[in-house]
């Protein structure tokens, strides 16, 4: 399964694993406390005492971007494996029923479509009250409609597809062809599907937060602390500036990785 | 005689990082002759065709001591020369159609292409001179044809357009790569004597195959292509009745196939076919009989052939066999029980005496697989301990003639006569008493098809399993068949032991089928 | 509440509802108008926020008084140190029953639209704003007294009101009773949403476009400025355009480009900024009544303990805070009220000091004593939390530097950022710990509306503006005594008494003193601001 | 999609239809189709909307703490929240069905008339973003697709690097860099078409890369059929090669995917709007939600949700007229 990284994507891989350290252990990588005002430090620039400076509480940037990692990318990651999750209970019961039951899922799921997905989100997180987990919710609501598409597609394409015909022709069960042949074979489409979308996600989430309705402060949360640079704009142009540039790379990184895995997957259906 | 109008003298063709693809050809074409090359895939026959017109492709290095076109140099040519070379001087025919007319375009848009580039008719006559060569290279109804897009005709009226819009500007010469690959035998013999007419004409036709068959039809002139060199030239006649060379040989041993000596005896019926009807239902409340009252037996240890055309009916009946599909009517028994009565334990246990090679065996094979694991699974299912399983696994890749270093291998990493042979391996796995092999050779070069045909043979000798083979190609019918059935639209039009349906055809399909085949008519043979 | 504040969430409406009997003295600090005023231009103005209605009769939000003004005149005019000047109404006289308000018409005034202004007008707007099809979110309250109106006779109007109201010559002259051209009140009123006529000094043909703004042009033939107005007669400016422009950077960056004239509330950033700017100058002015605050749940949860809010009080240094956020913009507050309030108790001032240490003890003697892992107090193995529910974005940059400084004395401030539903429905039930707001009023009576019990938001109430949930009988009974005094000495002297109480009871954390704000290239003259604090577009002029 | 060249031959031979009354079947069907998808989307924001927190009435009231408790009823009653949800679910199914969109709560005014005043903003964007988009695309596909290997991976990068940028977060940088530091665009302000340029290219940036990097794969794929081939052995000019037969092909995902984008692109306006301070659908919709003003609510998603399905048959029809091999299905 595991093959050679291409040399290109080596500096998505390495940013990748560099970002889910920071995600999963901050600690490593400052021993500043991102919450931690400062206020005689108030937007102190880039410097050698901090290192992309200080906001206008005096936080340091770079703690701050290192501790907002986590819940940056958890609403996305979140987001995306409860699309994930419900995309392929929908896909699956959708493919296994057929004829009607199909039918008004997939007009379902069109349905989803057809909001705006900023307008979904709205709408979840207005039910939901705003925070990491509603705007989760809403976010994987928005993303469920192409998972279940992929996963239906999947399934029926490959409960066509000969091989497994030839496994039933084996003599293997229904349920044994599923579980030996299926579903590995659908991850693959799926993964890729999941790691593209992630980076969209993640876009979305920051997105949501910009507005206001993400996680609260003082969460350091990316898109957060761009919507409250923004105010300060004037003053320092740091805290509107690192933040999105990590951002901007944690998506870059992800999607050149589900890209790839795209490719894969693709490749094997030739 | 008049100057040859090409002459190429070692033309050799490289791509960074592989091997030359051409080493070093020579040959010439004259005026009103057909000069094949033949070779199998990979072999750079195609590579040496394309050169003449200058698309050997951006990364090729083309060298050549002399490439000449009526006596101009080819080598220092500017696109625009090429250009100009291109379509007006030298037609160039693909091999499947259906891919080489744009698909979006009207088949007469595609034909008109080449008579507004050069201009060869005033733009208000181009209609007219389109339906003219539609109808020239025999399409019927060319003004209806002409406004209708490539997939709405069949593959034969296909290729007549593409070859049309080949010929549109009047080239001198023809270069025409498997031109009639993708068609049924019957097709195939109509389109090659429209290229012989054409030759006939005037027109230099220089033809890429890899099917020695086609080279006897029309050709005067061979070249035998080889990793990149001719191994042997000639004309077509002395090359196919007296090769000089051992490959020449070996392909023109493939291509004329033998007829095995049926065992003899009574033998027992093992899979009954009984009245079987599959209708499918087509967008527009149509209905396609696909198999309309068939019935045959598969005996035991013997091989039923069942040869039809694209579209008679003979994959589905595959697929009823296997009890994959349920018939709408009638039944298939395996040793008297039908599929339709077996469930659970029952079903997938017989489903084991029935085992299936496909066309393409990679589709069969889970791509995650390997070779190993790829055998493990149908013998996980009759009960073979896994400790066992890899004596099992190399001895069953032995039976095909594969070697064990083969194991790790996944199905992609294996060349497509490797494939094949471990898609039959696998068939073997569940020792079934029956495998119905659907076109299980048409997708490999003829020499490979020889081979996988010979281990079809070997194991049916050695282990009495009985075949269902089904085939367009009636030389892989005749080499294999103990009886042979003729389907056409769903029916079976003729059946009977084989050689009494190849010797004396009594349906006038089977006649047509059989005259339309370009075999090497070989007496010595 | 601080004007300047973009809400995002209709409920902040909630806190955002201004004063309605608005007042508040203090004129614009940005007089010094060099050489003779100059006639025409047309002012680009960026607004921050935008009414729902341009119809001022209809729904009671400080942005539409803004834009509805120069439009609709009044009967009376309130100048901004609180006196009453004749307008549109030449003089009026109360029965002294103060049921009866008379009032005489001034002649020749014309509405925009042509047609003459006279009793019949004054009467069809005052029974338009009680109709209830208009639907009017304030006329209850504003004229709650209103009974009836009649035309004496075409120059003559009498008001009759159900019971004495000595609020109601300053409500007739807000514009939300302003004067509406008659013809314009007979059709739906929804069309006075977007468009309105009146007798002002400004007319505006297209009316208002949500989200977009409102055109003015000037109304050549006005001749009826209030008495006491700085500038008579038609106005300097040929037209005002505005613009609603909610996101501040781009509504400073609209100014500093050139693209406006002036733009309203700017943040404390860009004023520190353009302060050092020559080219621009900050108009602006304090607002009386209660300050931006942080109103604490005194009646449960965490804060029901009176020792808790003065360990707040005290163990967190508020001014410093306020000034590190708003670099000075704005004042950090010293009591109940805001110092510019008329009655302001500066006695209890001293117990508004930062004493981190006080503030330890008050909270080891209310009983948080141990601490946790990250250092907040507990108690019988709960964290000392306080919830603070907002639905402001802006507010966020303060919250921080609060949360911050209550962590040092090992309290943990929760901070929600909720949608107006929500907001709503958890102030209604109570469920808070800490609301943030401030409210503008002219005068010391705001405390009854802060604190009187009968303004606790609930359920059944609805909203209202008792949001520390305040309940005491002896400032229930002060506020009696206050409404029952008539001697304006005696009635301060008894909300002073109120304020000490307050301040005893830590029923409020005030934080800073709101400033209404015009900021303008230096070349606009003549900025004053209303009584209510919004800026007064009408005798704007530009230099060039 | 290299499958779709795999179609499997018709082989009768017949002529497909070809007619323009399949076209207008076509769209008729989608049509009929689309209608549930509408009726779904209602259905759902009104059940959402249902299950907010908070009394519509309330939160209206919560703009004025000082109303009475009399206003607050005429409130409930005037907009029927005092009946059951199944009725006012059905008055408003009625009513939306004949485009009465009702008066929205909070602005008091029909809702048709506030959106008449705020949709040009929005459709004048989405339209420019389009433009943006197609012409863009289509000049940055060929140029890369003609372009070396080095080249076309730098425009790759920078496609990803257009995709991956967050919006609001180019918003901003843009309005920093070309309207508060160089005053080249305004800062504020929609009639402008200077002010029209920085949030078209905000909004566009990501679509325009996304559609530029299917279309330039696409094109390549199709340099590398059969066809293309077949069309440069008749003498054809690249350029011709390029527009009459690769750009076709490559069109067709592309179509798929504008279709989609051009559907959402609503929702990406919400951002454009609040981030460059434009009038429009987008930050009404965002207040109106914040408010719980249900008719602007319900008519926004249903417009939106219409823009969608528009976009989509519009796609259908566009595959339909290009690829001739997709009409067999309709």
């Amino acid at each position: 399964m595991i093959r050679a990284i291409r040399p290109g994507l080596w500096p998505a891989v390495v940013l990748l694993v560099v970002l889910a350290a920071m995600a999963a252990v901050p600690g490593l990588f400052t021993g500043a406390d991102p919450d931690a005002a400062d206020l005689n430090a108030t937007f102190a620039p880039p410097g050698p005492d901090h290192w992309l400076g200080t906001d206008e509480n005096g936080r340091d940037l770079w703690a701050r971007i290192v501790h907002g990692a986590r819940p940056s990318l958890l609403i996305g990651g979140g987001a995306v494996a409860v699309a994930l999750l419900g995309g392929a209970v929908v896909g699956v019961t959708a493919a296994q029923l057929g004829g009607l039951a199909d039918q008004a899922l997939s007009r379902s799921l069109e349905v989803l479509l057809s909001v705006p997905w900023l307008l979904l989100v709205f709408l979840v997180v207005a039910v939901m009250g705003p925070g990491t987990f509603p705007a989760m919710v809403g976010l994987a609501l928005v993303s469920l409609p192409g998972f279940a598409r992929v996963v239906r597609a999947e399934v029926l394409r490959l409960r066509a597809a000969p091989f497994v015909e030839a496994a039933r022709g084996f003599g293997w069960s229904r349920l044994q062809v599923t579980v030996r042949h299926v579903v590995p074979n659908a991850l693959g489409p799926v993964l890729a599907l999941a790691t593209v979308t992630l980076g969209a996600t993640i876009v979305a989430g920051s997105s949501l937060s910009f507005v206001g309705l993400g996680p609260q402060p003082p969460t350091a949360e990316w898109g957060a602390m761009l919507a409250a640079s923004r105010r300060t704009l004037s003053v320092a142009w740091w805290p509107a500036a690192f933040p999105g540039v990590a951002l901007t790379l944690a998506v870059l990184a992800i999607t050149a990785v589900g890209q790839e895995l795209q490719r894969r997957a693709d490749g094997r259906h030739l | 005689m008049t100057a040859p109008l090409v002459t190429v003298r070692d033309l050799r063709v490289d791509f960074p990082g592989d091997v030359a693809a051409v080493r070093g050809v020579s040959f010439t074409v004259d005026p009103g002759t057909v000069v094949a090359i033949v070779g199998e895939s990979g072999s750079g026959k195609s590579v040496t065709a394309r050169s003449l017109v200058g698309l050997a492709g951006e990364r090729a290095t083309v060298r050549a001591k002399t490439l000449e076109f009526e006596g101009h140099d080819l080598t220092g040519l500017d696109p625009r020369g090429w250009r100009a070379l291109r379509g007006r001087r030298v037609g160039f025919v693909l091999q499947d159609a259906l891919a080489s007319l744009d698909p979006l375009r009207r088949v007469g848009a595609e034909i008109a292409e080449p008579l507004r580039e050069h201009r060869t008719v005033p733009s208000r006559q181009v209609r007219a001179e389109v339906e003219r060569l539609l109808g020239e290279a025999g399409v019927p109804a060319p003004e209806v044809r002409a406004r209708q897009y490539p997939h709405e005709l069949s593959g034969g009226l296909r290729q007549r357009a593409l070859i049309a819009s080949a010929l549109a500007a009047r080239p001198d010469l023809l270069i025409a790569d498997e031109p009639t690959t993708a068609l049924d035998a019957t097709v195939q013999r109509q389109v090659l004597r429209l290229l012989r007419a054409r030759a006939d004409e005037g027109t230099a036709i220089l033809l890429i195959t890899h099917d020695l068959g086609v080279v006897a039809e029309i050709a005067d002139h061979v070249h035998v292509m080889r990793d990149g060199v001719f191994v042997e030239d000639g004309p077509a006649r002395r090359v196919l009745e007296a090769p000089e060379h051992e490959y020449t040989r070996t392909l023109v041993g493939a291509a004329a196939g033998h007829r095995r000596a049926t065992p003899p005896g009574e033998p027992a019926v093992v899979l009954r076919a009984e009245n079987l009807v599959k209708t499918f239902r087509l967008p527009g409340k149509r209905v396609l009989r696909a198999v309309d009252g068939v019935s045959f037996d598969v005996e035991a240890g013997r091989t039923l052939g069942i040869v039809g055309e694209s579209g008679s009916g003979k994959t589905t009946v595959g697929r009823l066999l296997m009890g994959l599909t349920r018939p709408d009517a009638g039944s298939v028994r395996l040793d008297g029980s039908a599929w339709t009565e077996l469930r659970g334990r029952d079903l997938r246990q017989a489903r084991r005496r029935v085992q299936m090679v496909y066309q393409h065996p990679l589709g069969s094979f889970d791509p995650r697989y390997t070779a190993r694991r790829l055998l493990a699974e149908p013998l996980d299912v009759v009960g073979v301990p896994e400790a066992e399983q890899a004596d099992r696994a190399a001895e069953l890749l032995g039976q095909v003639g594969l070697s064990p270093d083969l194991l790790n291998r996944r199905g992609r990493e294996l060349s497509g006569g490797q494939a094949q042979r471990l898609a039959i391996a696998r068939a073997l796995a569940c020792d079934p008493d029956v495998i119905v092999a659907d076109e299980p050779v048409s997708a490999l070069d003829a020499s490979v098809q020889a081979q996988v045909l010979d281990v079809f043979a070997e194991i049916q000798e050695r282990r009495a399993v009985s075949y269902v083979f089904i085939s367009h190609d009636l030389g892989v019918i005749r080499r294999l068949a103990d009886r042979v059935a003729v389907m056409k639209d769903g029916r079976i039009v003729e059946s009977g032991e084989m050689a009494q349906v190849f010797d004396a055809p009594a349906h006038p399909y089977t006649k047509e089928l059989l005259d339309a085949v370009p075999t090497l008519r070989l007496n010595h043979l | 509440m601080g004007a300047s504040k973009a809400w995002r969430w209709g409920a902040a409406g909630a806190a955002a509802a201004l004063a309605l009997t608005a007042g508040c003295s203090a004129g614009g600090d940005g007089e010094g108008t060099t050489g003779a005023p100059r006639e025409g231009g047309v002012l680009k103005l960026a607004l921050e926020k935008e009414p729902e209605c341009l119809d001022p009769h209809q729904t009671p939000t400080q942005s539409g008084r803004l834009l509805a003004r120069p439009i609709l005149d009044s009967l009376v005019y309130q100048d901004p140190k609180g006196t009453l000047h004749p307008w549109l109404a030449k003089s009026w006289a109360v029965s002294t029953d103060g049921l009866k308000y008379t009032f005489n018409l001034r002649d020749g005034v014309k509405f925009t639209d042509g047609s003459a202004f006279d009793a019949d007008a004054v009467v069809a707007n005052l029974d338009h704003v009680v109709d209830p099809k208009t639907k009017s979110l304030l006329a209850a309250s504003l004229i709650s007294a209103y009974d009836s109106a009649k035309a004496v006779d075409p120059k003559t109007v009498e008001v009759t009101l159900k019971k004495p109201d000595s609020g109601f010559l300053a409500a007739v002259a807000t514009p939300n009773l302003g004067i509406h051209a008659p013809t314009t009140l007979k059709d739906d009123p929804a069309k006075l949403c977007s468009k309105i006529v009146g007798s002002g000094p400004f007319q505006s043909d297209g009316g208002f476009i949500q989200q977009q703004g409102i055109t003015y042009t000037k109304n050549p033939d006005y001749a009826w400025s209030p008495e006491g107005a700085a500038h008579q007669g038609p106005a300097r400016l040929d037209g005002i355009e505005v613009q609603i422009v909610p996101d501040d950077p781009s509504r400073s960056g609209a100014l500093t480009s050139g693209q406006v004239d002036a733009v309203t509330a700017l943040p404390p950033t860009s004023v520190k900024e353009l302060r050092g700017n020559d080219a621009f100058k900050v108009h602006s002015v304090l607002y009386p009544g209660a300050n931006h605050s942080y109103w604490p749940n005194t009646a449960n949860g965490t804060l029901a303990d009176v020792r808790v809010r003065k360990a707040l009080r005290a163990g967190i240094d508020w001014k410093k805070i306020v000034q590190n956020v708003y670099f000075g913009v704005y004042e950090g507050a010293e009591g109940v009220l805001s110092k510019s309030t008329p009655g302001f108790d500066a006695s209890v001032t001293p117990a508004y000091a930062y004493d981190p240490a006080a503030a330890n003890a008050l909270l080891d003697e209310a009983g948080w004593t141990a601490r946790d892992g990250d250092g907040y107090r507990t108690k019988d193995g709960k964290r000392l939390k306080v919830r603070h529910m907002w639905s402001d974005p802006s507010v966020e940059t303060l919250s921080v530097q609060i949360q911050a400084a209550a962590k040092e004395i090992g309290v943990e401030f929760v901070e929600e950022n909720l949608d107006g539903g929500t907001f709503v429905d958890r102030l209604l039930k109570g469920d808070y710990e800490i609301i943030d707001t401030g409210f503008a009023a002219p005068g010391p009576d705001v405390l009854r509306v802060l604190f009187s019990k009968a303004n606790i938001p609930t359920p059944d109430r609805g909203i209202a503006n008792n949001m520390a949930r305040y309940d005491n009988p002896v400032v229930e009974a002060d506020f009696d005594a206050a409404l029952r005094a008539t001697d304006p000495a005696e009635q301060l002297k008894i909300y002073a008494k109120v304020q000490q109480q307050l301040t005893e009871d830590a029923a409020v954390l005030p934080i800073y003193t709101s400033t209404s704000s015009l900021t303008a290239r230096s070349g606009v003259q003549g900025v004053a601001f209303h009584v209510d604090g919004s800026p007064n577009l009408t005798e704007i002029w530009l230099e060039s | 999609m290299a499958g779709v060249l795999k179609t499997g031959p018709a082989g009768n031979g017949a002529p497909a239809g070809t007619g323009r009354a399949e076209l207008v079947r076509l769209v008729l069907l989608r049509a009929g189709g689309s209608a549930a998808v509408l009726w779904g989307a209602v259905t759902a924001t009104f059940v959402l909307l249902r299950v907010m927190p908070g009394n519509t009435a309330d939160v209206l009231m919560a703009r004025s703490t000082t109303a009475s408790a009399e206003t607050r009823a005429q409130l409930i009653a005037d907009y029927r929240l005092d009946e059951s949800v199944g009725a006012q679910y059905l008055a408003y199914l009625g009513k939306t069905a004949r485009g009465d969109f009702g008066d929205s709560y909070v602005l008091r005014r029909p809702v048709t008339e506030v959106l008449a005043t705020q949709l040009p903003h929005t459709l004048l964007l989405v339209a420019a973003t389009l433009v943006v988009t197609v012409a863009g695309a289509v000049v940055l596909a060929v140029l890369s697709a003609r372009a070396g290997r080095v080249a076309r991976s730098v425009f790759a990068g920078v496609e990803s690097l257009l995709v991956a940028v967050p919006p609001f977060w180019l918003g901003l940088v843009l309005l920093t860099l070309f309207s508060f530091t160089l005053p080249i665009f305004p800062a504020v302000g929609s009639s402008s078409l200077s002010g029209l340029v920085l949030p078209t290219l905000t909004l566009a940036a990501g679509p325009l890369a996304l559609v530029s990097g299917v279309l330039r794969e696409g094109m390549l794929r199709a340099l590398h059929e059969p066809f293309v081939l077949t069309a440069r052995t008749r003498g054809i000019s690249e350029t011709a090669v390029h527009v009459r037969h690769v750009l076709r092909h490559a069109l067709l995902p592309a179509t798929s995917l504008l279709g989609w984008i051009g559907g959402s692109l609503l929702g990406g306006a919400v951002i454009i709007e609040i981030v460059f301070s434009r009038p429009g659908v987008g930050r009404l919709l965002l207040t109106s939600v914040q408010n719980k003003d249900l008719p602007v609510v319900i008519a926004v998603v249903l417009l939106s949700a219409l823009v969608f399905v528009v976009f989509t048959i519009i796609v259908d029809v566009i595959t339909w007229l290009v690829d001739p091999r997709t009409r067999e299905a309709a």
